[in-house]
């Protein structure tokens, strides 16, 4: 059977150049970079060199780079380690309705905690006004964190806005840019943000290695204690391995970006021109406008039908992809980030995302393009929610109506 | 994820469709999982003749929807009646934990669909 | 030149089975495991194996493993989230003088939070008093953390024993056995504990993952909040290839533990005797009795020389061992192992850790015992402390007793 | 992490040991990273015709050690009471940073075996 990958937000596979700079790690220069011994010495040059791949992607200096476990954790880090660095200063952050989870639980529990959190509201296209942002200042707000990219409809959001508005304020600002980072440029520079948070398995690395950014001067309590690595700013064992291939697949990205991304984007966009083409009753999530979204990534609704069936029927014919449904969510609540942009539960149920990446073709996107209309038809006609003449039930109407 | 008997009804699913005046109409559905289900009988001398359903849901809805209307045809109405959500599952080589609380209300719907034809009886 | 690794209690190459199990989920099986398409499914079967090879190792039952980064996360995921779990109960935390950074730095910034800490203070010989213990615990005390064996002595606590009065007095046992699982038997049933950790790259599995044992119905507050990995208790996206290495390490190490143990300690054994035998006034650090230390581990130190140079004259012959000289550790304080046992602090600038793995011959030993005695012998000619006629100055005086 | 010049003053230090009846010698400790160097010297006409040391401490403070002896000999003591610590460390082609604070001690150690010869003399 054909296996067409587009969930590449979810997870990337290793890149064969990465896994090769990767698997000398394992046996043969096995040793930990703190000690001093042969063992240690030769590799330790390897993690240094990983910190300037990464460093250079993000046009940071390699000093200002801490390698970390994943994206969760950077995210948990720079939250949890500013409250304590800045609780002095005050106890109030701003994030958004849209972010990832890491984001979200970890608000909920610092709020646990006495911290007040602003979530601000999305528009229908899943965009934040700014004016909404600045009116949520106070001087008791310790930081900002907006993501660079949403990882389920692929919207962008004005980092470079957000941190001048930050700056003028001079308030800590924090970036979540696992979706971002190798998809899009991004100069920690040009964006002034302090804190930035990156997942090496996003980008062709493998899972369980990510790095955050941590401006120089930026008081961040340590999120891991422990030993002495990384100028104490997180304890435990390097994953050498693992560093060493985010190191690559950083420089892979960079060296690559224009074309990949160039690339992905035509085949995104003819994916979602056939899409829209050839169903009807559909809708697009996230901004219409495509060069606000991440070049890979198309989030569609198809009313009257459910995610899950859905995927699974993609998946019997190969095509792996995601959903906004809550049966693949492991919650019991469709997409929060559907549920913030006011599409109605039914609709986020269907919500679907294909996230596309290097290795996708032509070929795969006109195979989708063509199993996708009658798989969307069959279950349509299974729905008691398609062509309906009777007027919809109370309990139907309150699942149509219960979103926020 | 699924038994292969799930994903049998879930890709071939038994008597989709509805049923032009039917003897009882029954839907159940649960807002949160997002399953609806809605199921048609054709009643004779108390005993089921035929069923059908229409299913919005994930796959553990349209399989435990496809698994009832096969379980329920040919029986009585008091049998029928009988007939539970752990039935269907236990029928589909079980279902995953997650799925048994929300997604696994056929034998709701059915029911449903017998106190409307009993509604429509009396 | 010839390489001998005699620094495995500092990481582990990894084992060619282990690698050859994690190959395959790299590039072919890439899949995310929370994902249900084909790409997810092809790897959770893998991660759930894992699991069950973990916890048969260790006696429990795999819903109890939760997989983690490192050792240190799990070390301050343990103590953080017990103090959030039980903050109602208590604030006091008993452990110990000798754990590792991981758990005496996290101690350190509970303090700074209100939590009161004991440090359970040593003998000479690196042990405790379980008198002390128990007259530590208060109607305030809401854990106890020991770890199972040390990672620079290899002393092995009695672990048994602190679970019986822990459960005594009903209070939550957790237990840092980084430096015990896979080479000592360690069973959570008989040792009654509540929490328990260990690292991967200490057996033959990668550096970048571990696993924490939590009892079932031991209320532990997540310490990476976010996605819906590991039943909520741990965020972040599986590292699916590092956890399939730990459940292959976990399984050879369990079916290999007794003959692998004896084989390692009679080698030890050899080194320390030989050791003992060939060098004059040296001091054996931790428990003289070698059956109370991990089979693996040897620390001495050698009057009179440092331990950087120590171990660097070692490298230039191909040996690695490691340190408790500040020099080596990142700090500017010699090993807090060796000033809790009130090892002399020049003595304590030269304690030297060899830690033999499942790689080591008898030639290797043969051959430390042939380069050492000569550089301690050539580094003492060099000392100004060797064969001392004059007093000792003041300053001296203070290096030599400023220890606790 | 150390410089080839380290290590060849580490692996072939000159000038290591001690002069009966020197006309100076000096001692300079540190506990806390535990470092000691003894220096001794032999003055004729004002300027330093031998130097020794001995030194218990890391890879950089018996470096430092070595080289502060081959940079001392041959120079008067003014010019020798000029060679700082720094200076030591740049003939070695550097330091890693942390041991320029603690292990960067051989021109002090030099600088006290002066000061104990001039004591003697006066
Ligand atoms: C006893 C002990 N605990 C914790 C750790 C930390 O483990 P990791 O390096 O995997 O974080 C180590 C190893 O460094 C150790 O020896
Ligand atoms: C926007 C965003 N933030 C954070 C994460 C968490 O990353 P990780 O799975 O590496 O912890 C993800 C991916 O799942 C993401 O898409």
């Amino acid at each position: 059977m054909k296996r067409i990958y587009m969930d590449n937000n979810a997870t990337t596979a290793v890149r064969a150049e990465v896994l090769e700079a990767m698997l000398p790690f394992y046996r043969e220069q096995f040793g930990n970079p703190s000690s001093v011994h042969w063992a240690g010495r030769a590799v330790s040059g390897a993690v240094e060199k990983a910190r300037e791949q990464v460093a250079k992607l993000i046009n940071c200096s390699p000093a200002e780079i801490v390698f970390i476990s994943c994206g969760s954790e950077g995210d948990n880090m720079s939250l949890k380690g500013t409250v304590d660095a800045l609780r002095d200063k005050g106890d109030h952050i701003i994030t958004t309705t849209v972010e990832h989870p890491a984001i979200l639980e970890t608000c909920k529990s610092l709020e646990k905690q006495g911290i007040r959190v602003t979530y601000l509201p999305v528009d229908h296209n899943g965009m934040l006004n700014l004016a909404d942002l600045e009116a949520a200042i106070t001087d008791k707000t310790i930081l900002i964190s907006v993501m660079w990219a949403n990882n389920e409809t692929g919207n962008l959001y004005p980092i470079e806005a957000i941190g001048a508005i930050a700056r003028k304020y001079k308030v800590r600002f924090h970036t979540d840019a696992v979706q971002a980072v190798g998809k899009v440029p991004v100069d920690v520079q040009k964006a002034k943000v302090d804190l930035l948070v990156l997942s090496g398995h996003k980008i062709g690395a493998p899972k369980g290695v990510g790095a955050i950014y941590i401006r120089r001067g930026t008081r961040l309590t340590p999120f891991m204690h422990g030993g002495h690595q990384e100028r104490n700013r997180r304890a435990g064992t390097h994953n050498v391995a693992g560093i060493v291939g985010l190191g690559v697949a950083c420089e892979l990205a960079g060296s690559h970006l224009g074309e990949d991304a160039a690339r992905i984007r035509r085949l995104r966009d003819k994916l979602e021109q056939g899409i829209i083409g050839a169903v009807s009753e559909i809708k697009l999530n996230g901004h219409p406008d495509p060069d606000l979204r991440l070049p890979n990534t198309l989030n569609v609704s198809f009313a009257y039908i459910e995610g899950e069936s859905l995927l699974l029927n993609f998946d019997m014919k190969g095509i792996a992809a995601s959903s906004g449904s809550a049966c693949t969510s492991g919650s019991l609540e469709p997409s929060h980030v559907m549920g913030a942009m006011c599409v109605d539960v039914v609709l986020a149920h269907s919500s679907t995302r294909f996230s596309l990446g290097i290795d996708n073709t032509e070929e795969e996107v006109d195979y989708v393009l063509e199993v996708l209309p009658p798989i969307v038809q069959r279950l349509r006609e299974m729905s008691p929610l398609y062509n309906r003449t009777e007027p919809m039930t109370c309990e139907e109407c309150q699942v149509i109506r219960k979103v926020h | 994820m699924y038994s292969d008997k799930v994903m049998d009804h879930f890709s071939n699913p038994r008597n989709v469709g509805e049923i032009e005046n039917a003897d009882g109409v029954g839907e159940v559905g649960n807002a949160s999982c997002g399953d609806i289900m809605k199921i048609f009988l054709k009643v004779e001398d108390n005993v089921i003749k035929d069923v059908k359903f229409k299913t919005f849901g994930c796959g553990a809805a349209i399989a435990t929807s496809s698994m009832v209307t096969e379980m329920a045809i040919g029986k009585t109405i008091e049998e029928a009646l009988e007939l539970t959500n752990a039935a269907v599952a236990e029928a589909l080589d079980g279902l995953p934990a997650q799925k048994l609380h929300c997604s696994n209300l056929a034998a709701d719907a059915l029911h449903e669909a017998i106190r409307n034809y009993k509604e429509k009886q009396a």
